[in-house]
């Protein structure tokens, strides 16, 4: 582990770490264009000159200098500081004055870098250089090349990332513009990335364009529910309105990408499926009356018929906590109840899969389902389920967010069927009674993605109309069942699921972290008490 | 008493009660008007009828009506009754203390004038009652008017209401202490209470008026000075407003007040300024008579007093009339389009004025042809209208030292206001009583 | 708390006030008596509704929109002025105009005149000079809180001398008038 | 050469200009180091660098068709433009400036009509400005494919390019007698 000294501040760091990285683990911040964690270093842009103290040799761009025993620069001095000027200079020199027009404007680095460390007056007398503006490059992505400082990080990426190589920096010198072959288009899912990796406006996002000055915006930390994947996220948003997802950096999981399905798919928080009241047979009576209606159902199902005639699918689009709740509430009502778990895609899924971050199954949480199951022991599977329909044994069936009956296919349908989901669907359509679940980005729970990673969702914004999380759901079910006991709140879920699933043995909500941590491959045998960070009642 | 001497005391009380509530107008107007010119302004001046807007006396008659149309606000929580008579109180104050204000020498009837009408010699006195109190009956009933104040401060069940009645009660009750002290000076002085004979006594020179206190001049100075103050306060004028302190405190004692219940509050003020006014007329300024004219000679010389009135008011009238088309090249009158009815406004005065003139004229001619002095009860009916003439210019006089006080001074604090009243007013009061009793003892042992 | 300044001292004479009263009463005296002789050509007042005042250049008056040469707006909808408006009554909603070589553009621009407290940051954080108060409009009055509102067709290029009510302005131009809004019969006392 | 005929045609390359790129690329580790030699194979052949030249280019070299368009704007004597069969080009630097460089291009401007990208309508001539070729002794001077043409005056000029509108091949040309000469290749 080599240590370097970063302004006179000593810090050990990994081999192969850059001083850019070093710096920030030493607290100090190097302004940069070119350099990108997630991309091979360039080096064209020249804003992160240092000087060298020892190890080295006169100023020097950090980003291409790696950690190495007895090197020391420092980023304080005077020199720095004119070095930083001098660049922002010319990088400034051709640069249009777009910044009220400019979607940037507010999260855009040669505006922090200027106001930071620029030259505040011209010198440049002479007309300004400049290329061609608003070229509609792809289905997501409007380029600006005026805007362009040429740091080629979009290059690099549909380069390295995406493996496409549509982008490149034309021409030369001052007339250096980047630019698509002419009559091609980005064809890849990716784009979003670009306009989120360009440290100006030269990528603006077409779908985000206008829409709103980024500083209006606040970012919540959330996960994507649109594939395995669980890709980590920023929901930007504003007054309850949400604008745009962004990806958050998770090394593990997504590095800084997401695809562009992911990235849209803030608009099914706001879309017109959106189930937002709950409703009953009676047409639309508030959450509560249509639970009580359900829970009776469920007593008489239960009292006429035997506990197996009434039964849970559990759902790989609702989160652990949901699922786990609603497992305890109708286990601990009707201890008989039959519970599946039925896996597929549904019919809303988008048809697109890769090998970078687009996961085959589109249901974010069929890991973590598959782990509870795998602890109830009791659990059947697709298979299961239609033959308990055929036979006619189940007469009342709950279902927890997926598309159960299209997953289905051509099954004998049972006699009365509660929905608990966030969009209509088939199965909806096919429901007596239908509850309003709040969608991932507004609730507090976790996911489970592929990897097995559980990954923890924080609510960005309220849920809409009536809808609310799935404990809360199922803990007012086991209410109206008469089962008070049960805990009560994500925290408090995840703690008794945590207690009694041993792949998550150990694990907490709040200890999960902003990288979320993996579930235990093979189970201890031991049970581990999970630490406890339920809030106080 | 017959019925003509009840038509004739019916009359008076009539004439006094139209004499103060016709100034009330004038007065409301002037306090606009007035003000206006000391703050190089124009003052109200958009009301108009058919282009007249007559100097703004169209506001008065607009306030009128809006103070009719106004929605009358009576607090839930009042206390009816007290707040229902509180505003009466001030007013009819007002017009009682007119009683015995004298407003010119007696009317004599020879007996047998109009045929077998009056049997003997009939004197009529020229005031609504002659009663020997005299201003004993005056201090007495302006007394009163501290408890419509009061009756209105608490009756509103308003809190700020109730503390401005209280400030009001205090200042008024204060101020009436250094009032009477001064006006014990007058009857030193001039040996009554009654003010038709302290009005008779101050006929002829102008020295024998009560602020030279017939020549006893510091005496009457310093008597006429705290009377004066104290009338300010009493009738709650600048400096002394804070009863009604609209702007820092809340108003006063009205605050719940809306419509004709504020009006009254409202004229019952100016109501009191002229009755104020009339008082310092009748106690300090020779009541209703023209300066160094007596009574009798006055009526024996009308003929000449018409002539020299008539010549006078010529060249007064013109110069109004010539002031009034000199006003025409005013930017307002130039910028208002030319068919805008006010554009003849300048020419209407003009004319106006000039007819004035004309009027003074015929005085004049009046005089000149001697047919005043040689008609029946013409010569004392001519004295009559001069002296109430003369009373009602004087009286105008002292409602504009208010008005222009009120525009000239600032508000006192309540502690000055206190202070200069019990600290400052009384004392020199008490030692002015005692300077005058002891002139007035010089007076009758040395000069008599 | 509050504190005694001590003023300066009152002589003996002054503290009966007599002189000083005069001498205030001389002053105003002097005035009304000058205002009558000159029959009211002094006064250094303007006839308001009959006479109306030119405004100095830079007094802050109604906003309105400056054009470029081709008659669009030059705002591009930054939100600048939105951002820095203590009173926050700048509604904007941006818009994108592809064939327009300044992309953006303001698809609504609403000033609440009712809450502007005429403090000029709009005009001042303006990058484009889209926005001025050198209308010298002062009397910004309306019938109804809506007519209170000026959106951008109303303020677009808006000159003094020929401001019409809003009211007015929606009879005759239905097309700018506020969604919701009857121009044949306008609510009065809207909102109250 | 062809002129501007590949615009809209299918361009291809010849059995023998496919070997030929086939050997070039086996000199380099990398085959897409081919790019630059195949970039100024392709201009011979096709005249100028149109897009589907750079894109024929792109897929034999074996990489995204901007690579080709990157490298070839960053050369200026890769023609991204049509030319003319004679690319007149005149340097306007110092010496050749002092010695009436501007008056040989007022003098060629004036006879013929450029069009914006300095052709000449029948696509015989190309007119360029262009930077020192190093002949500073013999100014003013202009290179023409890839002779010089030195000290140049008009009249010099007008029988310079008489000749080339004639057909006739390249007029070598005259040497003078006591100066030394560089020719760039021959």
């Amino acid at each position: 582990m080599p240590t370097v000294k970063v302004n006179g501040i000593e810090v050990e760091v990994a081999p192969g770490t850059n001083m850019i990285e070093a710096a920030r683990q030493a607290g100090v911040d190097i302004p940069h264009y070119c350099y990108h964690p997630h991309l091979p270093v360039a080096g064209n842009c020249r804003m992160c000159l240092v000087d060298v103290e020892a190890g080295g040799r006169g100023p020097d761009i950090a980003c291409n200098m790696q950690a190495r025993d007895g090197l020391a620069i420092r980023t304080d001095t005077d020199n720095v500081k004119r070095m930083r000027r001098s660049v922002m200079e010319f990088l400034l020199v051709n640069h249009p004055l777009d910044c009220p027009i400019c979607d940037q404007a507010g999260e855009c680095r040669l505006q922090d870098y200027y106001m930071e460390h620029g030259q505040h007056h011209s010198r440049l007398a002479d007309e300004k250089i400049t290329r061609t503006k608003r070229q509609d490059i792809g289905d997501l992505i409007i380029l600006d090349a005026d805007r362009c400082i040429a740091c080629s990080r979009c290059v690099r990426f549909s380069d390295e990332v995406t493996k496409t190589g549509e982008l490149r920096l034309f021409n030369r010198t001052d007339h250096t513009e980047i630019g698509v072959f002419p009559g091609t288009r980005l064809s890849h899912h990716y784009q979003g990335c670009l306009a989120d990796i360009c440290p100006v406006g030269a990528l603006t996002n077409k779908d985000f364009r206008f829409q709103k000055r980024s500083w209006y915006l606040r970012a919540e930390p959330s996960v994507c529910d649109r594939c395995a994947t669980g890709c980590n996220i920023d929901v930007d948003h504003d007054h309850g309105e949400v604008f745009r997802y962004r990806p958050r950096r998770n090394d593990a999981v997504n590095k800084s990408w997401m695809c562009d399905f992911g990235r849209l798919s803030y608009k099914r928080l706001a879309a017109e499926d959106r189930i937002l009241t709950a409703r009953g047979p009676e047409g639309a009576e508030g959450v509560d009356a249509v639970l009580a209606g359900l829970a009776a159902a469920v007593d008489a199902a239960a009292r006429d018929h035997g506990d197996g005639s009434v039964g849970l699918v559990l759902g790989t689009r609702a989160t652990n906590e949901a699922n786990w709740a609603m497992l305890r509430a109708l286990r601990a009502a009707v201890p008989g109840a039959r519970v599946f778990l039925v896996e597929g895609n549904d019919p809303d899924a988008f048809d697109y899969t890769d090998d970078l971050l687009v996961h085959a199954d589109k249901n974010p949480n069929t890991a973590g389902v598959r782990l509870i199951a795998e602890a109830d022991g009791a659990v059947g599977d697709a298979e299961a389920l239609r033959a308990a329909l055929a036979d006619g044994g189940l007469r009342l069936l709950l279902v927890l967010a997926d598309d159960v009956l299209a997953r289905l296919g051509e099954v004998r349908r049972p006699e009365a069927l509660a929905f608990f989901g966030t969009w209509a669907n088939a199965t909806s359509e096919a429901a007596r009674w239908v509850l309003p679940l709040a969608a991932a980005q507004e609730v507090e729970g976790s996911f489970t993605n592929f990897q097995g990673r559980v990954q923890r969702l924080q609510p960005a914004i309220p849920a809409a109309g009536d809808s609310r999380p799935g404990q809360v759901l199922a803990a007012g079910l086991a209410r109206a069942l008469g089962e008070d006991a049960l805990p009560a709140g994500a925290a408090g879920v995840f703690h008794d699921l945590a207690a009694n699933v041993p792949a998550f043995f150990g694990l907490s909500l709040a200890g999960l972290g902003a990288e979320g941590a993996l579930v235990h491959r093979e189970p201890p045998t031991e049970q581990v008490a999970p630490p406890d960070t339920r809030p106080a009642p | 008493m017959d019925w003509i001497q009840i038509g004739i005391v019916a009359a008076k009380i009539g004439f006094a009660v139209a004499f103060v509530m016709s100034i009330v107008p004038i007065l409301i107007w002037g306090e606009r008007k007035w003000s206006a010119y000391i703050q190089d302004r124009p003052g109200p001046n958009r009301a108009q009828i058919a282009g007249i807007r007559a100097g703004g006396l169209v506001h008065v008659l607009t306030d009128v009506v809006k103070l009719f149309m106004k929605e009358d606000v009576q607090p839930t929580a009042a206390m009816k009754a007290y707040w229902w008579v509180a505003p009466l109180i001030p007013m009819i104050v007002g017009l009682m203390t007119f009683t015995v204000v004298p407003w010119s020498s007696d009317f004599a009837i020879p007996a047998h004038s109009f045929g077998d009408w009056p049997a003997a010699d009939l004197t009529i006195p020229m005031q609504v009652a002659r009663i020997n109190a005299g201003m004993l009956f005056i201090l007495a009933f302006s007394s009163l008017s501290v408890y419509g104040i009061m009756l209105a401060g608490w009756g509103s069940n308003n809190k700020f209401s109730m503390l401005g009645g209280l400030r009001a009660s205090a200042q008024m009750i204060s101020y009436e202490l250094a009032m009477g002290l001064s006006v014990v000076v007058m009857f030193l002085v001039y040996g009554t209470v009654r003010l038709d004979e302290i009005a008779q006594q101050q006929a002829g020179s102008i020295f024998n008026w009560g602020i030279f206190a017939p020549t006893g001049f510091i005496v009457g100075l310093i008597a006429f000075l705290i009377y004066w103050t104290s009338v300010l306060a009493e009738t709650n004028r600048l400096p002394f407003d804070l009863p009604e302190g609209e702007a820092e405190i809340v108003a006063g004692y009205h605050t719940e007040y809306s419509s004709m219940r504020f009006a009254l509050f409202f004229m019952a003020e100016y109501a009191h300024m002229i009755v104020g006014s009339t008082l310092t007329v009748t106690l300090f300024f020779g009541s209703y008579n023209i300066p160094f004219l007596r009574p009798e000679t006055l009526q024996a010389n009308i003929d000449g007093v018409l002539i020299a009135l008539g010549c006078l008011g010529i060249p007064v009238n013109l110069f109004f009339a010539w002031l009034a088309w000199k006003r025409r090249r005013r930017v307002f009158y130039l910028s208002i389009r030319p068919d805008d009815p006010r554009q003849k406004e300048p020419k209407f005065w003009v004319a106006v004025w000039t007819m004035a003139a004309l009027a003074s004229a015929g005085l004049a001619v009046l005089g000149i042809s001697r047919w005043v002095g040689m008609h029946l009860l013409a010569a004392e009916t001519a004295v009559l209208l001069l002296h109430i003439g003369m009373l009602l210019v004087k009286v105008m006089f002292f409602c504009y030292v208010f008005v222009w006080i009120r525009w000239t001074l600032p508000r006192f604090r309540y502690d000055q206001l206190m202070n200069l009243g019990w600290r400052m007013m009384v004392p020199v009061a008490i030692a002015n009583v005692l300077l005058a009793g002891i002139w007035v003892i010089i007076r009758e042992t040395f000069l008599a | 708390m509050t504190q005694q300044v001590p003023g300066p001292e009152m002589t003996t004479g002054q503290k009966f006030y007599v002189r000083e009263v005069l001498q205030g009463l001389w002053i105003t005296l002097k005035h009304t008596v000058r205002n009558v002789l000159n029959a009211d050509e002094n006064f250094t007042i303007i006839d308001y509704p009959d006479v109306k005042k030119v405004m100095p250049e830079r007094y802050k008056g109604a906003h309105r929109l400056t054009t470029r040469p081709d008659g669009k707006v030059k705002c591009v909808a930054c939100m600048m002025c939105a951002q820095i408006c203590p009173a926050k009554c700048i509604t904007i909603e941006a818009g994108e105009d592809p064939d327009d070589p300044v992309e953006k553009y303001p698809v609504q621009f609403q000033i609440d005149m009712l809450r502007c407290i005429y403090c000029g940051f709009c005009v001042e954080a303006c990058p484009k000079d889209a926005i001025r108060m050198d209308t010298g409009i002062y009397e910004i009055n309306g019938f109804t809180r809506q007519d209170l509102i000026h959106d951008k067709a109303y303020m677009k290029d808006l000159k003094a001398g020929k401001k019409p009510l809003a009211e007015d302005w929606y009879r005759e131009h239905p097309e700018d008038a506020p969604p919701g809004y009857d121009v044949k019969a306008p609510k009065l006392r809207e909102g109250y | 050469m062809t002129d501007q005929a590949h615009n809209g045609e299918k361009v291809a390359w010849t059995e023998q200009e496919l070997a030929e790129i086939e050997e070039i690329a086996s000199r380099y580790p990398s085959r897409r180091s081919a790019m630059l030699p195949v970039l100024w194979m392709a201009q011979h052949k096709f005249g100028w660098l149109s897009l589907p030249v750079l894109e024929l280019v792109a897929e034999t070299v074996g990489v995204p068709p901007s690579e080709a368009r990157a490298v070839a704007s960053f050369y200026t004597m890769l023609k991204k433009k049509p030319t003319g069969r004679y690319v007149l080009q005149v340097c306007h630097t110092l010496s050749c400036a002092l010695n009436g460089a501007e008056e040989i291009i007022r003098h060629i401007e004036s006879k013929y009509d450029f069009d914006e990208n300095g052709n000449t309508p029948d696509g015989l001539f190309t007119l360029e400005r262009v930077e020192c070729l190093a002949s500073c002794g013999s100014g003013p001077m202009m290179q023409v494919g890839e002779h010089y043409y030195e000290r140049l005056t008009p009249e010099k000029v007008d029988e310079i390019l008489a000749g080339f509108e004639s057909g006739e091949p390249l007029p070598t040309p005259r040497p003078e007698a006591d100066e030394w000469q560089w020719n760039l290749q021959s």
